[in-house]
């Protein structure tokens, strides 16, 4: 079992070889020049030039990607261009609205959806059933940040419970941080529910219609008892998987609504840093964002050796 | 009720199929080893028909499959009619194919739903390069009527037949490159009781008609003592006794052939079976017991039977046994 | 008017730098101006007045010497005291570092401390903007520490400004806290020069680079001062929680052509498209309202001292298709080779006015290909000369127009001609305020005469502040000490 | 608690009906089901594939899925306190004092019917703990003993097993120590040898036969293969396309079908005694010509007689009654007596 | 049964068996309208889309602009029907793309051993990306048009449908109809097209239903972000991005496309609901 977890970390390590190498190829065809834009818009060629040199943006593709991976080798991601800052503390910096909107949006997403999606493979073809799945494929089709929008301008703008933007000034408590973190997380929240919502529900659909649930009934046990104990406990794995999958998709999700929102948070600073050209920025964030989504499945791999008994890498 | 006679198969002919110490490994997790099947070795002669038995996972399908070199054997020889398949390339092989063919278990995986049997049958008739046009069409239709289709089911879809339909269209793709060779994979195992018969009787037919040696893997005694000329009873990937399916029968030699027909039901409750010899279930390919596979589970075994692998021995009239105790008399 | 008192200040987006003499962005410019200090500065007529300089300098009769006298007491961020040398090491890493600097470095042949407190610049020829050079808070010559001069970037921020930084938070905030060392002109103030009152305790300036937000924020009265809000939404903004507060005229828009590779190096094809372009419909696109833009040929709008109308009958509110199209075929364009307009959406309205000019063009005959890219690119591809025909682009009203872009020969467009030379000469060697003005006139017949750019007329900033906050002087960088949180 | 039940008979199933009713067809998977089962005994349901012994057995245990439903009919039950209940009757959480601690059921596929998740030790105790007042560690040394009697070695080690580390004999063990830990009074056997190899089957019956023996409780056993009723059965019913054709004792059936399918299926199963003469020459096998019709496709008449070489134009009209046939038994066949 | 005349219905009647649900037919009739009004657009549309008119700039809905104007003076409503050419065409697009792209990857993987390792990697490296921040690293690299778009969508759901192709492709390989085939000496691509690929259209169809959903919402989104299509080309989400600064005094700028947004994508995801209650056997077996 050990030789097949360090198989595991093995395989992940050539995963993120390879997201390494997308990401540098991505970012270095990018046309742009952070030097020229942060030159501003009256600088010379030669400034510029200059400036190309200083940030280490010449010499062969070869030769910066060489740099570039002994440097993140090391744990060094390089220097943000535009922020004057080395990335990693950039990231971390913008990291806490980032974490907890992704957690607060998984929580909400997954309190309404494991619930509803229970319930509608339960009672399957009810009235309850249609009207959930119906709900569900209507917040997935809504563009969240139309949702975040449409919140903004009720919930700030119309009623003015929250505040429209931003995440607090300087000091401000962790409570009032978070405040600002309510209707984003909601945007989120509610249009990823959906897909859980209706995973659950399929997957329910699956394992009830397994033989062990017919063993279970048969032994003369409630049915609330077969539908949490014997059914969902195995439902459960593939709905991990997708939690799993719903936090990269809740990431993307950071990115419109982090914008929208103005949270000055890891997605915000990604799509800035396209604007802005901070190559590494852009690198920086797509390699952490890719690594932790490659740590969140390896941990999901791990939980499946404490839940399934079968699973024995 | 009159019942047809059919010929015998023509015995003590050269083999057709010289099966040779064919072994099998599949690759396991963790960089163990499945020993599916292990140093096999049985003659099959022409037009006759061979039973394969053995409890599930005893290594009949793979010792099938690696005949026709739908997996690639470990090791041993396939010699048929004098060349050895398995020293064959690729491309040589290619041209062995229409040679020797297989029929399969499951008659509803064994058809690509989205083809028409026109389509199946056709592609089996490309694989020998026959030509196209109204020819094609009669020979697709001569098949089918051979196995007791009719010629205008050839537009339908695998979904639009029974189970034994579909057989039947299995052996006819078989069948449609005129090969030498059947390997039948339990092609009666899915079928329902009534049907059963019906593709067993097909399969003596066509065998008596067109010559053709059968290879007939089965599970069920009673079918094979019933179709089969010589028999081959297999134990984790191991031969236990081998032989003409009469003598076979009538006198076991092997403890686990002796076991396996004593716990056969027989639809006589008359004669219900009062104890059962085998205990225990088979052990897993992975590690197999040491010396004789059989030796954990068999009523008979002594310490000697974990020492040493028991060579298969002949014990006259072609019967074969691979049991250190087979010369001992036994209660 | 008591002390005390914090303000969030919304601004565009994240500074790219807190070092002003490394940008010449007008974001860079509000922010640091809080910080650092030049030796001159502006008053409110856009008059060149001391700051840390003493007073006005000595310029000696052929204009080639400047005598600067340095205000004492003047304390540093970091306590130290400022003196000659480290104006005269500002100076230097100005020239050497900033643009504007180095524009300045190619007539100064010498900046020295001649005591501790007189600096003298010393110059190869009369040079007439180098004081509003000076004055400038963006790509400025602020006054540092001289230990500090030598870092490029800056990494310590250390000036003589009434407000010193406490922290940066990237995207998230800049802080700034009262500078207790700071000594303040005295007397009244009047624009950016004058007594500097420092009665906020702190100001926040926090990134909202998306331009609906900083509506929702004005409007929710989440900030007592939003800066570039887009003038479409005074309405919405009066209803809200802050005023609006409209600066007029803050700008002017300007189309910028390439006179030196391709469509428009030739003259008649750059006339032609001074014919063809509406700036009324442009305008009106582009801002809503004619509450909130001037359709105005004039390259300085009335009030300021340089207008005047000089060359200007090429401007036509409405365009004149006709015209355009004539010489366009005296040009002998045929259509087959596109004008290609680079445009950004990094300004809604720069993306506006370029939408409806090319309707315009192609009335004309033109073929056009809008290249809409992100300001980076923008910025990039501006520099090169095979990339564009026309590139859009915005500027405030320059206190001294010689800084303009098109002014400089080098700068995206490439403008170069004896004409130009030769009007721009006089103007720039000339030191008599008034002599200039007139000179100013030909400059601008120049331009109207060989079209190296299009400026489509003036438009107006909205920004919006917290009714309590007061003594905010609109501008278009705006400042601010001297404003302060009224109580009631 | 009503019904017409003989006073040795434990489950008496009358007339039963259970339709799948769908917008676009009704399958009458079971249509007309008669059977009895004395106490203390072993009646085999034997049929092929869709015949209808699952459904069959699952309306008994009231297991059945949407969008099926019992349309008629009585399942008689007498309990252990001698009452009779209709189950046919029976709203759900009724079936839930009777189901594992009356009626316990085990199912073909030894593979999937235990929960992967849970120990067996786990899944036995809580069969106990579902129906007797008892601690965990109770419900573990009943467990234990119900694993020692369905004679799983090393017992106690085993316990604490996954399903998966077992074998399918093994599971199958399981799943009978699991039915029979509260000790029902009936146990329903769905194809439980199945999907196993002839030499655990025949472990599994002889199990079965002994467990039988101790525990004294009915056993309905549902298979499709006549070897096998041979082996365990006292009765015997024959089911075909959703009806009961043939009820006889176990003996009778063998030595003397009347039902034309009942003959059909025993004649044809090979065997070599009878089908390959002296000189080692095979006859033919006999054949039941055509397929087992699809259940929503069902003849008018008796659902055979497409396929029956004793069919009469009487036949083709509606469908025959059950009627007394032979010593003990039934036939749904107007020429059982000719048989 | 009836004999079935066409192959790619051998699942019979498949889009009648569709509309027989009533959630899959409201999404079909919905979908079909869409599609008959990009079609159409050039037919019903009332006006130009591109076309000025700086005096007629933020009209409010009326009889003479039935959706209102835009901050251009452009009508809405015409702007709608062929934003809906575009949105559709990108989305179908990126899902003929992405199919392209993952039919490839899967196939290879899925068949071929060897590599199956260096493609999976590959595939989880793409996957480990979240979808929209990839697509925005692409656009940015290869410039901001529609062909770009559709390309940096097409690389960002490539590797989903790879992982269906090659899960379906792993099952399929093993069964024995392909193994009668190998049995019989077909080649290997005859193998791959014949019996693999046409084997995986039934989830391949499902999941790009899908897709073609997400590739709507994904597109708008990156419209909105303003690093998406031009936003002088109509599409819904740059009408989006547009009317957001108008939210206040013309709400209808937005609110329009953004409706037809979720009705298009409802309506996807309806039909691509019933495909796989239809195809998919796992759930179709208690039907
Ligand atoms: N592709 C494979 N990879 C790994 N192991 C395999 C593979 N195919 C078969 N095996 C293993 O090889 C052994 C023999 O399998 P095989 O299918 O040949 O048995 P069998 O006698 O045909 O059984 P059955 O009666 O169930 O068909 C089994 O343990 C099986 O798990
Ligand atoms: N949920 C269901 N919906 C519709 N029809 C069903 C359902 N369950 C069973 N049936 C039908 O009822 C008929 C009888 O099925 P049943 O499972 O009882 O057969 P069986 O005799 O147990 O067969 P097998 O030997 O294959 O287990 C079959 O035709 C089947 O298709
Ligand atoms: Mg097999
Ligand atoms: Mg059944
Ligand atoms: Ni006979």
């Amino acid at each position: 079992m050990l030789r097949s977890i360090i198989n595991r970390l093995f395989g992940m390590l050539v995963v993120m070889a390879i997201v390494v190498t997308i990401v540098f190829v991505i970012v270095r065809v990018t046309p742009g020049d952070p030097a020229a834009v942060m030159l501003g818009p009256e600088a010379s060629a030669a400034d510029i030039a200059a400036l190309r040199t200083k940030l280490g943006l010449d010499g062969s593709i070869l030769e910066q990607f060489g740099r570039y991976v002994f440097g993140v080798v090391q744990g060094d991601f390089g220097q943000s261009i535009f922020l004057n800052q080395p990335v990693t503390q950039a990231l971390a910096q913008r990291a806490e609205p980032t974490f907890f909107l992704t957690i607060f949006s998984l929580l909400i997403a997954t309190i309404i959806a494991l619930p509803v999606g229970i319930l509608s493979a339960y009672w399957r073809g009810s009235i309850f059933d249609q009207v959930a799945t119906t709900v569900a494929m209507f917040a997935a089709s809504v563009p969240s940040f139309w949702l975040g929008l449409l919140l903004m301008q009720f919930f700030a703008v119309k009623l003015g419970w929250f505040d429209t933007s931003g995440y607090g000034g300087p000091g401000a408590s962790l409570g009032n941080r978070l405040n600002h973190l309510v209707l984003p997380a909601l945007a989120l929240g509610l249009v990823s529910s959906a897909l859980i919502t209706r995973f659950t529900r399929a997957s329910m659909l699956d394992v009830l219609n397994d033989d062990y649930v017919r063993t279970a009934r048969s032994k003369g046990m409630s049915e609330w008892r077969v539908v949490l104990k014997h059914a969902f406990k195995n439902a459960l794995i593939p709905i991990l998987t997708v939690l799993g999958l719903t936090a990269a998709l809740l990431i993307s999700g950071a990115v419109v609504t982090e914008t929208v929102f103005g949270l000055p948070g890891v997605g915000n600073l990604v799509v800035s840093a396209v604007l802005r050209r901070d190559y590494p920025i852009i690198q920086g964030a797509l390699l952490v964002i890719a690594g932790l989504y490659v740590l969140v499945n390896f941990g999901i791999d791990m939980l499946y050796l404490l839940v399934d008994p079968r699973v024995r890498y | 009720m009159s019942a047809e006679v059919l010929t015998p198969a023509i015995r003590d002919q050269e083999p057709l199929l010289s099966v040779q110490g064919l072994t099998k490994h599949f690759p396991a997790r963790n960089g163990r080893i499945v020993h599916a099947v292990e140093d096999v070795s049985f003659d099959v002669r022409r037009g006759s028909t061979v039973g394969l038995v053995g409890e599930s996972g005893s290594g009949k399908t793979t010792a099938g499959r690696s005949v026709l070199r739908l997996v690639e054997p470990t090791g041993g020889k396939a010699i048929f009619d004098g060349v050895d398949l398995f020293a064959l390339s690729p491309r040589e092989m290619r041209s062995y194919r229409q040679r020797l063919q297989i029929v399969f278990q499951d008659p509803f995986s064994s058809l690509n739903p989205r083809m028409r049997i026109a389509a199946i049958l056709g592609e089996a008739l490309d694989a020998r390069g026959f030509p196209r046009g109204k020819a094609r069409k009669d020979r697709i239709a001569e098949l089918l009527t051979l196995v007791g289709l009719s010629p205008d089911h050839a537009t339908r879809y695998p979904h639009e037949f029974s189970g034994g339909q579909r057989q039947r269209i299995g052996i006819a793709r078989a069948l449609a490159v005129e090969p030498e060779f059947v390997v039948a994979d339990e092609p009666v195992s899915a079928l329902d009781v009534s049907v059963q018969a019906q593709v067993l009787n097909l399969l003596g037919e066509l065998q008596k008609k067109l010559g053709l040696t059968l290879l007939f893997i089965a599970h069920d005694l009673s079918v094979v003592e019933y179709l089969c000329d010589e028999v081959v009873v297999m134990y984790l990937g191991r031969v236990m006794e081998r032989g003409p399916s009469k003598q076979v029968y009538a006198a076991p030699r092997h403890p686990y052939t002796k076991a396996l027909l004593a716990t056969a039901p027989v639809p006589d409750p008359t004669r219900r079976r009062t104890h059962v010899p085998l205990q225990g279930d088979i052990p897993s390919p992975i590690n197999p017991p040491s010396g004789c596979v059989f030796r954990t589970r068999c009523p008979e075994a002594v310490a000697a039977c974990a020492e040493i692998i028991p060579p298969v021995e002949h014990v006259g009239g072609g019967h074969h046994v691979a049991c250190i105790r087979h010369n001992e008399p036994i209660a | 008017q008591s002390k005390g008192g914090v303000i969030d200040v919304a601004t565009i987006g994240e500074p790219p730098t807190l070092d002003p003499m490394a940008s010449t962005a007008d974001l860079v410019g509000i922010v640091t101006q809080h910080i650092y200090e030049t030796l001159y500065t502006f008053d409110k007529d856009w008059g060149v007045t001391p700051l840390l300089a003493a007073e006005m300098p000595q310029i000696s009769a052929d204009g080639m010497t400047y005598t600067i006298p340095l205000r004492t007491g003047i304390k540093f961020h970091d306590g130290s005291d400022m003196n000659s040398a480290d104006v005269v090491a500002s100076l230097q890493r100005w020239m050497k570092v900033a643009t504007r600097g180095k524009q300045a470095a190619e007539t100064i042949t010498a900046v020295e401390a001649t005591d501790d407190n007189t600096v003298k610049i010393t110059l190869n020829k009369p040079f007439a903007p180098l004081l509003s050079l000076l004055s400038l808070n963006n790509a400025a010559a602020i006054i540092i520490p001289s230990e500090n001069a030598n870092e490029d970037p800056m990494t310590k921020f250390v000036g003589t400004g009434p407000y010193l930084l406490k922290e940066r938070k990237p995207d998230q905030f800049i802080q700034l806290a009262r500078f207790d060392g700071y000594k303040s002109r005295d007397g009244e103030s009047n624009g950016y020069g004058g007594a500097r009152k420092q009665y906020l305790d702190e100001i926040r300036f926090v990134p909202v680079p998306d331009p609906n937000t900083r509506v929702e924020g004005a409007v929710s009265g989440q900030f007592a001062y939003v800066d570039s809000l887009p003038v479409e939404s005074f309405e919405k903004i009066s209803g809200g929680k802050t005023a609006p507060v409209l600066l007029k005229p803050f700008g002017w828009p300007v189309f910028v052509l390439n006179t030196k590779e391709g469509l428009n190096s030739d003259i008649k094809i750059r006339k032609a498209i001074q014919a063809a372009l509406a700036p009324n419909d442009m305008l009106l696109a582009a801002f809503g309202s004619e509450d909130f833009f001037a359709v105005d040929g004039a390259m300085y709008p009335e009030g300021y001292k340089w207008h005047t109308e000089a060359g200007t009958e090429p401007y036509k509110p409405d365009g004149d298709t006709e015209a355009a199209a004539a010489l366009l075929k005296e040009a002998g364009y045929d259509g087959s080779k596109p004008l290609r307009i680079l445009t950004s959406r990094q300004y809604e309205f720069h993306y506006k006015m370029a939408q409806v000019a090319a309707e315009y063009l192609k009335a004309a005959g033109f073929q056009v290909q809008m290249d809409v890219v992100e300001w980076a690119t923008l910025t990039k591809n501006r520099t090169d000369a095979g990339l564009w025909d026309i590139y859009i682009t915005h500027s405030p009203f320059l206190p001294e127009p010689s800084l303009t872009g098109i002014m400089s020969d080098t700068s995206p467009g490439w403008w170069v001609s004896d004409k130009k030379h030769e009007v721009l000469g006089a103007f720039n060697a000339e030191s008599d305020p008034a002599k200039r003005v007139a000179l100013w006139a030909a400059v601008q017949q120049a331009v109207y005469d060989e079209v190296p750019a299009f400026k489509v007329g003036n438009f107006n900033a909205l920004a919006a502040q917290a009714p309590n906050l007061k003594g905010v002087t609109p501008a278009p960088w705006p400042y601010f000490w001297n404003a302060y949180i009224e109580s009631n | 608690m009503t019904g017409e039940i003989a006073p040795d008979t434990i489950l008496s199933v009358q007339d039963l009906k259970t339709w799948f009713v769908t917008k676009r067809v009704t399958a009458k998977a079971v249509d007309g089901v008669t059977f009895d089962l004395k106490r203390g005994q072993t009646l085999a349901v034997v049929g092929e594939s869709g015949s209808g012994k699952s459904v069959t057995s699952l309306s008994i245990m009231g297991l059945l899925s949407k969008p099926g439903a019992i349309a008629g009919g009585k399942i008689l039950f007498r309990d252990r306190k001698e009452q009779v209940h209709d189950l046919a009757a029976f709203a759900p959480k009724d079936f839930r004092k009777i189901r594992g601690r009356e009626i316990a059921m085990i199912f073909q596929e030894p593979m999937t019917s235990l929960n992967p998740l849970y120990t067996v030790g786990d899944q036995i105790g809580e069969m106990i703990a579902l129906h007797e007042p008892v601690n965990r560690q109770e419900a573990r040394s009943r467990a234990l003993a119900m694993l020692k009697h369905v004679e799983i070695p090393d017992a106690a080690s085993r316990l604490d097993d996954y399903p998966h580390q077992m074998s399918g004999g093994m599971r199958q063990r399981v799943m009978i120590a699991m039915a029979l830990a509260c000790s029902p009074s009936l146990l329903i056997a769905d194809e439980p040898t199945t999907a196993l190899d002839v030499t655990i089957q025949a472990q599994i019956l002889d199990l079965l036969r002994r467990l039988q023996a101790e525990f004294g409780m009915s056993i309905l056993f549902i298979t499709h293969n006549l070897g096998v009723v041979a082996e365990i059965a006292h009765d015997v019913v024959v089911m075909y396309g959703g009806r009961v054709v043939e009820q006889a004792p176990v003996n009778d059936i063998f030595a003397h079908q009347r039902h034309p399918y009942t003959r059909g299926l025993l004649a044809c199963t090979p065997n070599a005694a009878r089908d390959i003469d002296a000189t080692g020459a095979r006859h033919a096998l006999y054949s039941i010509p055509g397929s087992v019709p699809p259940i929503t496709a069902l003849p008018p008449g008796c659902a055979f007689e497409p396929r029956c070489e004793f069919a009469l134009e009487a036949c083709r009209a509606a469908p025959p009654a059950l009627v007394a046939a032979g010593r003990a038994g039934f036939s749904r066949c107007i020429r059982s007596a000719e048989l | 049964m009836a004999a079935i005349s066409t192959p790619m219905q051998a699942e019979p009647g498949l889009l009648s068996r569709l509309v027989t649900r009533r959630t899959s037919l409201i999404g079909l009739v919905i979908l079909a309208i869409v599609a008959l009004a990009a079609i159409l657009a050039p037919l019903i549309a009332p006006y130009s889309p591109t076309k000025l008119s700086i005096a007629n700039r933020l009209h409010a809905p009326s009889m003479q602009f039935l959706f209102g104007t835009d901050d251009l003076g452009r009508d809405v409503f015409t702007r709608m029907l062929y934003a809906a050419q575009v949105s559709l065409s990108v989305g179908f697009a990126v899902v003929v793309l992405a199919s392209i792209i993952g039919i490839v990857l899967g196939l290879t993987s899925g068949f071929f051993r060897k590599a199956d390792a260096p493609v999976s990697r590959l595939i989880d490296a793409m996957m480990a990306f979240p979808d929209i921040l990839l697509a925005i690293a692409l656009v940015a690299a290869l410039g901001a048009s529609a062909t770009n778009v559709v390309i940096a969508l097409g690389i960002v759901y490539a590797p989903r449908l790879a992982r269906v192709v090659r899960a379906s492709t792993l099952v399929i390989r093993e069964l024995p109809y392909v193994e009668a085939a190998r049995a019989l000496g077909v080649p290997t691509p005859v193998i791959l097209v014949r019996h693999v690929l046409r084997n995986v259209t039934s989830p391949l169809l499902v999941q790009g239903t899908f897709i073609f959903a997400n590739a709507i919402l994904a597109e708008a989104g990156l419209s909105f972000l303003g690093v998406g299509i031009s936003p002088d080309i109509p599409t819904w989400g740059t009408m989006i991005s547009v009317g957001r600064q108008y939210m206040d005094q013309a709400p209808w700028i937005m609110m329009y496309p953004g409706g037809a947004i979720v009705i298009t994508v409802l309506s996807l995801q309806l039909v691509g609901d019933g495909l796989r209650d239809l195809l998919d056997p796992r759930l179709a077996k208690d039907i």
